[in-house]
């Protein structure tokens, strides 16, 4: 097994951060029951193994663009979960000072660029940001996280097919949780092997079974290493599976409970914590102290978004025009 | 008086695009057949042989995509011109101008800048017809976020983009097809403009055209003719069609009493009835008769010659109206 | 054909109950007529009407309560529709119908636009226009336009101000207009005490207050006065007030800016119309104006009194007497408080108070003495002047009084 | 003309200036102007009525001798 070639403390890290995306979520979901958390709010439950074992494969520099359903990739990155929920809060001490919520998480500072709420948008501006860093010949590659709803735009294709031309270091992982909000694969895409799409624009692509954390970070280590290598844009498909509703608001009319559970039992993170006890990577003891951490951590992330302040009205327009008009 | 040169609009847009080229290295041009082909309208023609395929990128048909991808190298270090052909292409990448270049700095919470200088070519008057004639200059000025200016002159031809790249936030410029052969006199040396200030480019003390882009030469031609029957036009360039220049046509209207707004693009919901508006809600108690308008037709724009002309403001619809508005 | 409005006399009123109607159709009105009676918040007021020409059709039953702005009203005039009309004198003969201008109702009238139901009715005139007639006190009513559709534009206005014949004549027609005794008084003490509850209320609400005041010695002033009522008939004998209220408007001239309105920004008049409060028996004021008053003798403002007072307290005043001052005087006569410090009649941005004149202890030139002093205060409206300007006042005031010979 | 007939007189006038009060109910030696509240304009009004009246002159100097219904009657009756 793979991570038999890690030590303890990484898998003891990685645990964490899996069960934080977890555990944070769902006291989002409770939150916004209580309508503290307002807008939409798209948990990422289920898909986890995702955001953790790909961006862990990234190095700090590397530029990462997410969807709407990004709080697990913004939490992996190392952004502060207090901030992410004060953000959520609409908080001025939240990490986009309140503006963008759940949406719209952004840190400038971890080169994590969205919280990209147009389906496929964020594509192109993937593709423009690779093409900065090479034409500014940094090292840097850029990971962009879509579902496969986005595989179907126009936007998509076009990215994919600029990425290949110009030759430019982009990792586009498709995580593929077979719906486009309640609409299935089948009734989505001609071609549901969506890896196969990759050739058609002369780039590399790779499935890999994304309720498997192990088996993402070996994936995702692997295509990255060949882009850094070649230079050239990776597809990698991850098939996931999202255990709650596409958003809070959704009776879940297009899909079948039984489905819901079968999918349940491949849940990542037990899967990712037997197989660290059974490699001896970790005690039980560890792992309900782990918990009782991330019960601490979460319980610390409300409290920091409870006694967050609401930017004032005149501060309205704000963030619309730069300040500094010349640079 | 300083020395002047003869120039015309298109290879003033050349100087300009060869200037920001030359001083600034993150500086580059991409569209579609920018490079080998020399430009739709070969205002970048021999470019790409002066610098190289790396400042001088042609790119696929793909208008969302390289848009998308222009404000994604401006957010990531780089200064961008994106270069689509024409305006109307433009709405096959409207989302990512408006969705993602105009909100990406609020969205942020102010992190994250997007210096990109997005040029459209536009206009009408080449019997290109219903889809290749537009004047959607009121789209983009619709938007917060987004700079939008309008190119009415040889000086702003010259001048915008330089001032355009020194801009943190997003820029939309809009170049005029039919101005492209048209020749004008430039002063021999660099030329200074701003981005935030409307222009008069004509005073006068009897009435305020408000306008820009293309309309602007219809305009100063109007108010030579008018010139001969006495009376003195105001010629206003707003230049900056977003954020508008309010104090400069509120101040105009002041002086002159009378209003006259001229756009090419459709009537309804224009730049011109937002000019209109601020007049009335700002100005009213300086009308002496109400503010008129004279703009395009509500048409898709029609092939033959004398319909297209009938469909945009001419100079004699300018003089007339003017004319009735001082002695009716 | 003009329309005639139920007008607003001032910023509190927003109705009126037509009582009873003055004129019936076909009557031939004159500006200046009463043509109706309306009760107000403030009582029953006599509403004249600005138009010469003839009662066309009357609009409003008595006993229907109106909006302020709304037809009560045709009036046929010489000049209605077309323009030629007016040089012609077609229909009526119109007897002065040069004398033009000076608008009597100043821009309360104006300022209230007619309601939109009637928009064909509008005198059309550009905003530009509009204002410069009202800065100007143009009636536009008496020009022809020669904009767009016969609107009236800045030149014509401009050409109004610079035709304006001398405004005397005009104030002297309005003054001789024959009387008319009303049969019946509406028991209004209640709505008095209503209306100057809410205009005091705004005032003290909106206006920011200073006041001043200053001691003024009246021996000279009330020695002019005695000598001068030793020559004069018991009917003829002058009041205190009399004098008090020509100091006041002398001393306007030379301090304007408190002869003025704060509608957003200062507007001084250039006529000053001095309003007298009345108190009315049955509780409650009247402020009549005495109108022109710099222009008066003390004499003339004595006969002003002599009439305005005791229509004042018979409810009988006439809506252009009510709502033409420019600034309010208030006295308390002899007896009584010392000082009073008055609250400003929005919009107005002034009010000069006197208390009682008392004997005090005065000293002067290092000598005491026993003389006849007046608290003169002045409240002003801090948004339109300053302390200074208000210090200036009291002292010209004093120097005013202290040279009545001179008043 | 009788004291009495004079003091009716003057309850009369007064009456035109205060409607709503009773002069009838003065007492010989009460201020007039303080008792019915009537201020320096009526005052003078009242005069000028008492004047007209009775047909005699009343020289400013002698208003302080003529506070009271006593004292106002005594007058007039001197003076006719």
């Amino acid at each position: 097994m793979k991570m038999q070639s890690k030590n303890t403390e990484r898998g003891q890290q990685l645990l964490y951060q899996i069960l934080l995306i977890r555990r944070f979520e769902e006291k989002a979901a409770e939150e916004y029951t209580k309508t503290k958390i307002r807008g939409f709010l798209h948990l990422y439950i289920g898909e986890e193994a995702v955001a953790t074992g790909v961006i862990q494969a990234l190095k700090d520099e590397d530029n990462i663009l997410a969807t709407y359903r990004e709080h697990g990739h913004a939490l992996v990155r190392g952004m502060d979960p207090g901030v992410i929920m004060a953000e959520m809060y609409g908080k001025q001490e939240g990490c986009s000072k309140g503006r963008g919520g759940s949406m719209h998480l952004f840190d400038k500072s971890k080169n994590f660029f969205g919280g990209n709420a147009i389906v496929g948008a964020h594509l192109p501006m993937a593709v423009g940001m690779a093409l900065a860093a090479k034409k500014l010949k940094q090292k840097k590659i850029t990971c962009c996280f879509f579902g496969e709803g986005a595989a179907a735009e126009g936007e998509f294709h076009e990215a994919m097919n600029l990425a290949s031309l110009w030759q430019v270091p982009v990792l586009f992982v498709c995580e593929n949780n077979l719906y486009a909000m309640g609409t299935a694969l089948r009734y989505t895409h001609a071609m549901q092997e969506l890896a196969k799409k990759g050739p058609s624009y002369k780039m590399a692509s790779s499935t890999v079974d994304g309720m498997d954390l192990e088996a993402v970070m070996e994936a995702s280590e692997k295509a990255v290493k060949k882009i850094r290598t070649t230079g050239k844009p990776y597809l990698l498909v991850c098939n996931t599976y999202r255990f709650r509703a596409h958003s809070m608001f959704d009776a879940e009319l297009y899909r079948d409970k039984k489905e819901v559970d079968e999918w349940k039992k491949k849940d990542p993170i037990p899967r990712f914590r037997d197989s660290l006890l059974k490699q001896k990577l970790i005690t039980q003891k560890k792992v309900d102290a782990l918990e009782e951490r991330v019960e601490e951590d979460v319980k610390k992330a409300i409290e920091f978004a409870e006694t967050g302040t609401f930017e004032p009205v005149e501060n309205l327009t704000k963030y619309v025009y730069s300040e500094n008009q010349y640079q | 008086m300083s020395q002047t040169r003869k120039i015309t609009y298109r290879e003033a847009l050349k100087e300009a695009i060869r200037e920001a080229l030359t001083e600034n290295d993150k500086v580059f041009l991409m569209g579609e057949d920018v490079g080998r082909y020399g430009g739709a309208f070969a205002v970048s023609k021999g470019l790409l042989e002066e610098f190289s395929e790396e400042r001088i990128m042609d790119v696929p048909l793909s208008e969302s995509g390289f848009v998308g991808a222009g404000i994604g190298a401006a957010m990531a270090g780089l200064k961008p011109i994106v270069e689509v052909m024409t305006v109307n292409f433009g709405l096959l990448a409207m989302d990512q101008v408006v969705n993602n270049a105009a909100t990406m700095l609020h969205m942020s919470g102010g992190q994250i800048n997007v210096p990109v200088v997005i040029r459209m070519s536009c206009g009408i008057g080449k019997q290109l017809a219903a889809q290749h004639s537009h004047s959607w200059e009121p789209y983009y000025a619709h938007v917060p976020g987004l700079r939008v200016i309008s190119i009415g002159t040889h000086e702003d031809a010259r001048g915008v983009l330089q001032a355009a790249l020194q801009s943190p936030d997003p820029v939309v410029i809009f170049e005029y097809t039919s101005m492209l052969n048209m020749e004008g006199e430039l002063p021999e040396e660099t030329i200074k403009v701003d981005i935030e200030s409307a222009k008069i480019r004509r005073e006068g003390t009897d009435i305020s055209i408000i306008t820009y882009g293309a309309a602007v030469n219809k305009c100063m031609e109007a108010a030579e003719e008018l010139k001969v029957e006495g009376i003195e036009a105001e010629v206003l360039d707003l230049r900056v069609l977003r954020p508008l220049d309010e104090a400069a046509f509120l101040a105009s209207v002041s002086r002159t009493h009378r209003a006259l707004i001229v756009e090419d693009a459709w009537r309804s919901v224009s730049v011109s009835s937002e000019v209109s508006a601020r007049i009335t809600e700002k100005a009213f108690y300086e009308l002496d008769v109400p503010v008129k308008r004279v703009c395009g037709a509500e048409v898709p724009i029609p092939y033959p010659l004398h319909l297209e002309d009938a469909s945009v403001p001419q100079k004699k619809d300018i003089v007339e109206v003017v004319k009735k508005m001082i002695r009716p | 054909m003009k329309e005639f409005l139920m007008p607003s006399l001032g910023a509190d009123m927003e109705d009126g109950t037509l009582v009873e109607w003055r004129k019936k159709p076909g009557d031939p009105v004159t500006r200046g007529d009463i043509i109706a009676e309306v009760d107000t918040q403030k009582g029953l007021i006599e509403i004249e009407v600005f138009e010469d020409g003839y009662v066309d059709k009357l609009l409003v039953d008595p006993g229907e309560k109106v909006p302020v702005g709304t037809a009560m009203a045709l009036i046929r005039t010489g000049d209605s529709e077309t323009g030629q009309e007016k040089e012609q004198g077609l229909e009526f003969p119109v007897s002065e119908k040069e004398k033009v201008v000076l608008q009597p109702t100043e821009e309360h009238f104006d300022e209230k636009p007619l309601p939109q139901k009637f928009p064909g009715k509008r005198i059309k005139a550009s905003p530009l226009a509009r204002r410069i007639a009202e800065e100007n006190k143009i009636d536009l009513s008496k020009i022809t336009g020669t904009g767009e559709n016969g609107a009236i534009i800045k030149d014509d206005v401009n050409k109004a101000i610079e035709q304006r014949t001398a405004p005397e004549t005009e104030e002297k027609i309005s003054e001789t207009l024959p009387e008319k005794e009303p049969e019946k008084i509406a028991d209004s003490g209640k709505s008095i005490r209503m209306a100057v509850a809410a205009a005091m209320s705004k005032s003290n609400r909106e206006i920011p207050h200073y006041y001043l005041s200053k001691k003024i010695d009246m021996s000279k002033s009330l020695y002019w006065i005695k000598e001068s009522n030793k020559e004069r008939s018991v009917q003829e004998r002058l009041l205190p007030a009399a004098l008090l209220i020509k100091a006041v408007a002398k001393s306007l001239d030379e301090v304007p800016q408190l002869n003025a309105v704060w509608e957003n920004a200062l507007q001084i008049k250039n006529e000053i119309n001095v309003g007298f409060v009345v108190s009315l028996r049955s509780g409650g004021i009247m402020v009549p104006s005495i109108n022109n008053a710099d222009l008066k003798s003390v004499s003339q403002i004595m006969d002003s009194l002599n009439d305005l007072i005791p229509r004042a307290r018979a409810m009988k005043l006439r809506s252009s007497e009510l709502n033409s001052s420019t600034i309010t005087l208030t006295s308390l006569g002899e007896g009584g408080a010392d000082t009073l410090l008055g609250v400003i009649y929005p919009p107005q941005v002034a009010v000069i108070g006197f208390g009682g004149i008392i004997e005090e202890a005065w000293a002067e030139n290092g000598m005491l003495g026993i003389r006849p002093v007046i608290n003169a205060s002045l409240s002003g409206d801090h948004r339109a002047t300053d302390g200074l300007t208000g210090n200036r006042f009291l002292t010209i005031l004093n120097k005013n009084l202290q040279n009545p010979e001179d008043l | 003309m009788k004291e009495n007939e004079i003091k009716q007189e003057l309850y009369a006038l007064l009456q035109q200036i205060a409607p709503e009060t009773e002069p009838s109910a003065l007492a010989p030696d009460e201020n007039i102007k303080e008792s019915l509240d009537i201020d320096s304009f009526d005052t003078l009004r009242f005069i000028v009525s008492v004047n007209e009246k009775f047909e005699i002159e009343i020289p400013e100097e002698d208003y302080g001798k003529i506070t009271t219904i006593g004292l106002l009657t005594n007058y007039i009756q001197k003076k006719m």
